[in-house]
C-alpha cells in the first residue's frame, strides 16, 4: 500500500533538462494525480486551507483502502494566491508538466472562469468544489466543466423559500461591489418578488472597504424590517463585529446567502441570530455525512466548515465518475459525469449532463449557541429539495 | 431618523474612520518625513500589530496590554530590521529602500501566516468597551468614542513631543539636514533607528486598535497600505499637521462617499490624490522635494 | 566580453526563442511568460535607468494594453500582431495628458502619481462591467489572425522573441540617439539641460510615452498569452513586482532589467513549487541582494571592470 | 548691430530690489565684464537675461527680438550660453559627453530619436578639440563628476563654447581655477573671442582677469548700474572707486 504521496516536482529539473524528460505513462499504472491550484497565501489564505487539508484527509481515507481502481491518489497542490494569472499559470504547468487531466478545489471563481475556456486544448476536466458564480454554470459554461458545489442562486434560493413564512416584509441588501454580490443581491431581489416580498434597496460598499460604519447607518436609515448581506470572510467578519457594536441586530434579522464559520466563528457572539443559506452544514443529519464529520474531527479535532464538506463532496463526485469510467482519461470520466447519481455528505445528487451542474438539496441554517461546540455555529433549521433550489439548465436564475 | 440625526452619526462615523486613518498613516508619514524613504513593509506590520494585539489580550484578558505589547513588538523587530539593514543604506538611492522594505513585506506576511496560521483571529472587547452611547437617541458604539479620544490624544503628543521636546526638536532637524545635525554632535544614526522603530511601532498600535472593528487576518496589510500613502500624499509627505489633515479628507471623504455616491467611492480617492499631487505636489503641507 | 554589447543581448533573446523549441511543453510556456515580462522590464527601465523617473504605477500601462488588446481581439478578431500594436499606439497616446502631468513632479511625488493613475485604472476596469465584464474580467482572449502555428505554444514563442528583439532594439537605438543622450543630460543636470536649449519636461514626456508604448506591447502580449483579462493586471503589487525586476536587475542597463525579470520570475516559480512560504524566502533574498549586490545583478556581472555610465 | 538691448530690467523680493532699472546694450563681438560687491545684483541680471529668472519688469531683445518671457531653453536655442555660479554639468557622463552634448546643442537634429550614430562622432571630434584647447583632452573619458573642481569649471566653459554661441555669458568662470588653470582659461576666451562673432558677458572677481579680458566694463551696486564704459574710464571713475575699490588709487 503506497503511503500518501504529495508530489512536489520541482520545475527546476524540467526546465533545465536539454531533452526533454520523458514522463512515464501515468494514464493506467501509475498514481491517479489530481491537480489543485489554489490560494495557500494572500487574502484567501484561509479558505485554501480548508481544501488543501481535506483534499490531504480525502486522499488518506481513500488510499488506506486500496485507493481509486487499484491506484494510488496523489494531489498536487500549486499556490495561486487567489490571483487568476497566477491560476492559469500553475494549471498550465501540471497539465503539461505532470500530465494532470483532473483540477479540482480552485478558489475564486475569476480563477475558474479564467481556467474553463482552456480545458479544451488541454483536454483537461475541471469539476468547481466552492466556487460560487452563477455564471459557471449558465453564460460561461464550457463542455468538460462541472459544478458539485452549491452555487450562489441556489443558496439564495433555499433561504427564499424559507423567507416565505417569515413575517418581514421589506428587505434591503448590502454587498461588495464586485461580480459575485451583484448577482447574489440580483437573484435574492427577484427571488423576493417571486414569494410576494419587497426590496426596499440595496447598496455595494467599495471592494477593500474595513469600516462599514456609514453602510450601518444607511441601513438604519432604509429601516427595513430585515436586512441581506452577501459577504464573506474578512468582510464578513468585519461588518457582523461592527454592526453588532451598533445593536443593529437588535432591531432586525439579518440574513445571508452563505454562512460559513470561517466569517461568522471570528465574530464572535455578533453572528449568534444570523440566518442563511448553506452550501454545506456539519449539523446536517445523513450518515455519508456524520461518517465525514467523524472522520473529520478525528483527524483535526474541530467541526468541518462550509469549504471542507464541499471539496469532500468534489472528491466524492469524482471519485464515483472514476470508478464508473473504470479509467482516469479525460473524454472517459466526462461521460461518466454526466448524469452521474449518487448519495453524497449533502444527500442525494445527480450531476447534470447539459449545465455540469449538481442537483442537489438546499439547506437554510441559523447561528446559535450549541452545546459542546465552544464558538457560536450553524444549526440546520430547514432543507428543501434538489428540484426546488437548482435552477433550469444553463441559468443562473428562476424564471 | 430624522436629517440631523443622520449627519450627526455620519460625522461621528467619519471621525472614528479619520482616527483610525490616522493611526495608520502615521507611521508612514514619520518615516518618510525623517528619513525621506517609503515604507513598503507598512501594512505587513500593521496586520502584525492586529495579530499580536489579539493574542495578547487573549492570553492576559486586558484590551490595554494589547494595547502596549503590539507596538512594543513591532518596534523591537523595527529596531533590529534598521540596524541590521537600512543602516547599511542611507548612502544609497532611493531605490535600495524601496526593494527592501518590500523584501520585509513579503517575508513579514509569511512570518505572520507561518506562526499564527490561515485563519482569523479575533479577541472580545471587555464590557466597559462594547456598550453604546445614545446620540440624538441613536446607538453608537463607546469603542468608536475611545478611537476618536485615542486619536486626538495621540495627535496632541505626538505633536507637543515634536514641537516641545528636544528629542522632537532633534528629529525635525535630522529630517531637514542630517549632516548639519550629525555636524553638532548628534548620532543621526541612532536618530534614524529610533524613528524607524517608533514608526513600526505606530503602525503596529494602528492595527491593535483596529483588531476590535476587523478582528487579524491576512487580507489587513494590502488594502491598508493604499489608504496609508493617499493620506500622506494628500496631507504631505513627513508633515505631521499634513497627515492629521490627510486623515480626516479621507476619513470624511469616504464615509460621506460612500453614503452618497457608492457607485464613485472606489475611484474618488485616487482622483483627488491625483488633484492635490498635481496643483501641490509637495501635497497640501508638506514641502515639495 | 561587453554584456550590454547588442549583439551579445540579440544572441541572447534568439538562443532563449530555440530554447522554446527544444523545451517540454510547460517549460516553453514559462519561459515565453518570462520573455514578456522581460519586455514590461525593459519598458519601465527607460523611466527608472535613464530618465531617473521611478514609478509606482507602471501596471497601469500594461494593464490598459491587455485590456485593449483582449477588447480589440475579443469584439473584431483583429489580427494579433495588429491589436498588440494598436493597444501599444492607444497607450502611447494616453501617456501625453497622463504623463504631462506627472512628469511636471519628480521623486516620491511622480512615484505617487503614477501609482494613483494606475489604481484609477483598477477602480475603472472594476466598475465599468458592461465593457470590461467587471471582476470577473474577459476569459477566452482569441489569438486571432495567426494562423495555425504562430497560435501555438512555440509559434506564439517565437512571436514573442521577435517583439522582445524589436523592442530591445528600438529601446537600445534610442537610448543611443541624440534625443537619447538629451534624456540622460536632463536625468544628470536640469540646469544644464536648460543652458544647453532642452525643456526637461517634455524630454521626460518623450521617454514617458515611449515607455507607456512598450509597456502597453507587454500587456497586450500578455493577454494573447493567458487568453485572459483581469482588473488584477492594475494591481500595485504587479507596479511592485516589475519595480523589483528593474532594481535587482541594474536599472540604467536595459540587460539589467531582463535579467532580473527573468531572476524574479524563476525565483518565484521555484520557491513556491518548493515551499509553500516562499514569500519568506524570496523576502529574505531581496533584503540580501540590495544589500550585497548594489549595482543589481548588471553590477555584479561587470564587477570585474569599471563600469562606463556614457549609456 | 546691437545684439542685445536690455531696457529698465528690474527684479524685487517683496521690498528688496535686487536689481533696479538697469539699461544695458551689447554689440555683436563685444566683450563686457560686470564688477560690483557681492549682492550687487550680477547673477540675478545675468539670469534674467539668460532667462533663468522671471522680470520685474524691463524688456530684452536679442537680435531685435523682443525675448522678454522667454525661458532659459528658448534662448539657448537662439544662441545663448552660459555657464553658472555653482557649475552646472552632467557628473554622471563622461567630460568629452558632456562637451559633445554642447556640440549637439546647436545640431538642427539634436532630437533625432534613432540613428545619428555618424553625427555622434562627428559631434565627439569636435569636443576632444576643445577639450584639448582647454587641456582636458587627458582626462577626456573620465566621469565628469570625479574632476577636481577647477576642471569641472574648465569643463563647463569648454561645453559653453562648444555651443559656438552669439552670446556667451561667464558667471565667474575663474572662481576655484589654479593660476595656471585661469591664464589658460583667459588666454583661449581672448583666443576665441578674436576668432568668433561671440559677445560675452563676463562676472569675474579677480580684476587682472577683467582688465586682460574686457575692453568695457558695466559696474552694479545695490542693484544699480553706477558705471558703463571703457575699462580705463571706469577705472577712474569716482563713484566707482568710492563704492567697489574702496578708494583704491
Amino acid at each position: 500500500m503506497s503511503t500518501l504521496m504529495i508530489a512536489r516536482r520541482p520545475a527546476l529539473a524540467a526546465l533545465l533538462a536539454a531533452p526533454a524528460l520523458v514522463r512515464p505513462a501515468a494514464a493506467q499504472s501509475g498514481p491517479i494525480r489530481i491537480g489543485v491550484p489554489t490560494a495557500m497565501t494572500g487574502t484567501w489564505a484561509a479558505l485554501g486551507a480548508q481544501v488543501v487539508r481535506t483534499c490531504r484527509l480525502w486522499a488518506k481515507t481513500v488510499n488506506a483502502d486500496g485507493g481509486l481502481l487499484g491506484r494510488p491518489v496523489e494531489f498536487l497542490f500549486e499556490d495561486t494566491q487567489g490571483v487568476p494569472a497566477n491560476c492559469l499559470r500553475k494549471a498550465q504547468e501540471m497539465v503539461e508538466r505532470d500530465r494532470v487531466n483532473i483540477l479540482l478545489g480552485l478558489m475564486a471563481s475569476s480563477e475558474a472562469l479564467a481556467v474553463m475556456p482552456k480545458l479544451a486544448e488541454w483536454n483537461a476536466l475541471f469539476i468547481s468544489s466552492v466556487n460560487g458564480a452563477g455564471s459557471i454554470t449558465a453564460e460561461h459554461w464550457v463542455p468538460n466543466a462541472f459544478r458539485s458545489n452549491i452555487s450562489g442562486p441556489m443558496g439564495a434560493r433555499a433561504l427564499a423559500l424559507w423567507l416565505r413564512n417569515a413575517p418581514q416584509e421589506s428587505f434591503f441588501s448590502l454587498s461588495l461591489d464586485y461580480a459575485w454580490g451583484r448577482s447574489s443581491v440580483e437573484t435574492f431581489e427577484g427571488l423576493l418578488r417571486g414569494i410576494g416580498k419587497r426590496s426596499i434597496g440595496s447598496v455595494f460598499a467599495p471592494v477593500g472597504t474595513r469600516d462599514y460604519s456609514s453602510f450601518i447607518t444607511r441601513v438604519r436609515q432604509a429601516n427595513p424590517q430585515a436586512l441581506y448581506i452577501a459577504l464573506t470572510g474578512d468582510d464578513g467578519t468585519a461588518f457582523l463585529r461592527q454592526a453588532a457594536q451598533f445593536r443593529l441586530f437588535e432591531r432586525m434579522p439579518v440574513v445571508t446567502e452563505t454562512v460559513d464559520m470561517l466569517f461568522t466563528r471570528p465574530a464572535g457572539d455578533a453572528a449568534i441570530g444570523l440566518v442563511g443559506g448553506s452550501r454545506y452544514s456539519f449539523a446536517f443529519d445523513h450518515p455519508a455525512n456524520n461518517d465525514f464529520v467523524q472522520r473529520f474531527r478525528a483527524e483535526h479535532n474541530e467541526l468541518p466548515d462550509t469549504y471542507d464538506g464541499e471539496q469532500w463532496q468534489a472528491c466524492q463526485v469524482l471519485a464515483e465518475a472514476v470508478r464508473k469510467a473504470g479509467r482516469t482519461e479525460t473524454e472517459a470520466v466526462v461521460a461518466a459525469l454526466r448524469d452521474l447519481e449518487m448519495t453524497s455528505v449533502k444527500g442525494p445528487l445527480k450531476m447534470r449532463a447539459c449545465d455540469g451542474q449538481a442537483e442537489q438539496q438546499g439547506f437554510v441554517v441559523r447561528v446559535a449557541r450549541r452545546e459542546g461546540i465552544p464558538h457560536p455555529a450553524p444549526e440546520v433549521i430547514a432543507t428543501y429539495s434538489a428540484a426546488e433550489v437548482t435552477p433550469s439548465c444553463r441559468a443562473s436564475s428562476f424564471s | 431618523m430624522d436629517p440631523l440625526a443622520l449627519l450627526t452619526l455620519q460625522a461621528l462615523n467619519a471621525l472614528s474612520l479619520s482616527a483610525l486613518l490616522f493611526f495608520i498613516s502615521l507611521g508612514l508619514t514619520l518615516i518618510f518625513g525623517i528619513m525621506r524613504v517609503v515604507n513598503f513593509a507598512h501594512g505587513a506590520l500593521f496586520m502584525l500589530g492586529a495579530y499580536v494585539g489579539v493574542t495578547a489580550h487573549n492570553a492576559s484578558g486586558s484590551f490595554l496590554l494589547s494595547l502596549v505589547a503590539a507596538p512594543l513588538a513591532a518596534g523591537l523587530l523595527g529596531l533590529a530590521f534598521e540596524r541590521t539593514a537600512l543602516s547599511r543604506l542611507y548612502a544609497r538611492e532611493h531605490s535600495a529602500f524601496l526593494l527592501v522594505t518590500f523584501g520585509l513585506a513579503l517575508a513579514l506576511t509569511e512570518a505572520i501566516r507561518l506562526l499564527w496560521g490561515a485563519d482569523a483571529r479575533q479577541a472580545e472587547l471587555p464590557d466597559a468597551l462594547s456598550g453604546i452611547v445614545f446620540v440624538m437617541d441613536e446607538p453608537f458604539p463607546v469603542y468608536r468614542l475611545l478611537l476618536i479620544g485615542a486619536g486626538v490624544l495621540c495627535g496632541l503628543g505626538c505633536w507637543a513631543g515634536l514641537q516641545r521636546t528636544r528629542l522632537g526638536l532633534l528629529l525635525r532637524a535630522a529630517s531637514q539636514n542630517p549632516v548639519m545635525t550629525a555636524a553638532l554632535g548628534n548620532d543621526v544614526g541612532r536618530v534614524r533607528a529610533f524613528v524607524f522603530a517608533l514608526a513600526c511601532a505606530l503602525a503596529a498600535l494602528g492595527g491593535a486598535l483596529a483588531a476590535p472593528l476587523l478582528s487579524a487576518s491576512l487580507g489587513l496589510g494590502s488594502n491598508v497600505i493604499i489608504d496609508a500613502f493617499v493620506i500622506v500624499m494628500i496631507g504631505g509627505m513627513g508633515s505631521f499637521l499634513g497627515t492629521a489633515a490627510g486623515s480626516l479628507l479621507v476619513g470624511f471623504a469616504q464615509t460621506f462617499g460612500n453614503y452618497y455616491l457608492p457607485e464613485l467611492a472606489l475611484g474618488m480617492t485616487y482622483v483627488v490624490m491625483i488633484a492635490v499631487l498635481v496643483l501641490r505636489p509637495g501635497g497640501l503641507f508638506g514641502r515639495p522635494e | 566580453m561587453n554584456l550590454s554589447d547588442p549583439r551579445l543581448v540579440l544572441a541572447f533573446i534568439a538562443a532563449a526563442g530555440a530554447l522554446g523549441l527544444v523545451l517540454p511543453a510547460h517549460a516553453t510556456t514559462l519561459l515565453t511568460e518570462a520573455l514578456i515580462l522581460c519586455l514590461f522590464a525593459l519598458s519601465l527601465d527607460l523611466l527608472v535607468g535613464h530618465a531617473r523617473l521611478t514609478s509606482f504605477g507602471h501596471a497601469g500601462p500594461w494593464g490598459f494594453g491587455a485590456y485593449v488588446a483582449a477588447g480589440m481581439l475579443l469584439a473584431w478578431q483583429v489580427p494579433l500582431p495588429v491589436a498588440v500594436l494598436a493597444a501599444g499606439a492607444l497607450t502611447a497616446l494616453l501617456a501625453i495628458p497622463v504623463g504631462w502631468l506627472c512628469v511636471r513632479t519628480g521623486g516620491v511625488a511622480f512615484a505617487m502619481l503614477s501609482l494613483a493613475f494606475a489604481q484609477l485604472g483598477y477602480a475603472v476596469v472594476f466598475k465599468w462591467n458592461a465593457v470590461t465584464g467587471g471582476s470577473d474580467g474577459l476569459p477566452g482572449v482569441p489569438r486571432a489572425g495567426l494562423g495555425e502555428f504562430l497560435a501555438g505554444r512555440e509559434g506564439y514563442h517565437l512571436l514573442v522573441v521577435a517583439f522582445l528583439g524589436a523592442a530591445y532594439l528600438l529601446a537600445w537605438g534610442f537610448v543611443r540617439s541624440p534625443l537619447g543622450r538629451v534624456v540622460a543630460a536632463v536625468r544628470e543636470n536640469e540646469q544644464r539641460a536648460e543652458a544647453l536649449g532642452h525643456d526637461p519636461r517634455r524630454i521626460r514626456l518623450v521617454v514617458f510615452v515611449l515607455s507607456y508604448f512598450l509597456a502597453g506591447v507587454a500587456g497586450a502580449l500578455y493577454a494573447g498569452f493567458a487568453r485572459y483579462v483581469s482588473p488584477e493586471l492594475f494591481f500595485w503589487t504587479v507596479s511592485g513586482h516589475v519595480l523589483v525586476m528593474v532594481v535587482l536587475g541594474g536599472a540604467g542597463t536595459l540587460v539589467g532589467p531582463m535579467l532580473g525579470a527573468l531572476a524574479l520570475f524563476y525565483m518565484e516559480h521555484q520557491l513556491s513549487a518548493l515551499t509553500e512560504s516562499w514569500g519568506l524566502a524570496l523576502g529574505l533574498l531581496f533584503i540580501l541582494v540590495v544589500i550585497f549586490a548594489p549595482r543589481g545583478l548588471m553590477g555584479w556581472l561587470q564587477a570585474w571592470r569599471p563600469r562606463r555610465r556614457d549609456a | 548691430m546691437t545684439l542685445l538691448q536690455c531696457r529698465g530690467l528690474s527684479r524685487a523680493w517683496g521690498a528688496f530690489r535686487a536689481v533696479s532699472d538697469v539699461d544695458l546694450d551689447l554689440a555683436e563681438r563685444e566683450i563686457c565684464a560686470v564688477i560690483g560687491p557681492n549682492g550687487a545684483g550680477k547673477t540675478t541680471l545675468f539670469a534674467m537675461i539668460a532667462g533663468n529668472l522671471r522680470k520685474s519688469a524691463g524688456t530684452v531683445r536679442l537680435d531685435g527680438e523682443d525675448v522678454t518671457g522667454l525661458p532659459a531653453p528658448a534662448l539657448a536655442r537662439r544662441g545663448v550660453a552660459r555657464s553658472f555660479q555653482i557649475t552646472a554639468i552632467c557628473p554622471g557622463l563622461s567630460a568629452v559627453e558632456n562637451v559633445r552634448l554642447g556640440v549637439q546643442a546647436r545640431d538642427p537634429l539634436r532630437w533625432r530619436p534613432f540613428g545619428g550614430a555618424a553625427r555622434m562622432r562627428t559631434g565627439e571630434a569636435r569636443a576632444m578639440e576643445w577639450l584639448d584647447r582647454l587641456g582636458l583632452a587627458g582626462r577626456a573619458k573620465e566621469l565628469a563628476g570625479e574632476l577636481a573642481h577647477g576642471d569641472q569649471r574648465l569643463l563647463e566653459v569648454a561645453v559653453a563654447l562648444a555651443q559656438e554661441p552669439r552670446l556667451l555669458i561667464l558667471d565667474e568662470p575663474t572662481q576655484g581655477m589654479s593660476l595656471e588653470e585661469t591664464r589658460r582659461t583667459v588666454e583661449l576666451l581672448r583666443q576665441v573671442m578674436a576668432e568668433s562673432a561671440t559677445a560675452v558677458l563676463l562676472v569675474e572677481h579677480d580684476l587682472e582677469v577683467v582688465f586682460a579680458l574686457a575692453p568695457r566694463i558695466v559696474v552694479l551696486h545695490r542693484g544699480r548700474k553706477i558705471a558703463d564704459g571703457p575699462a580705463e574710464a571706469v577705472r577712474a571713475d569716482e563713484a566707482v572707486q568710492q563704492a567697489y575699490l574702496g578708494g583704491l588709487g
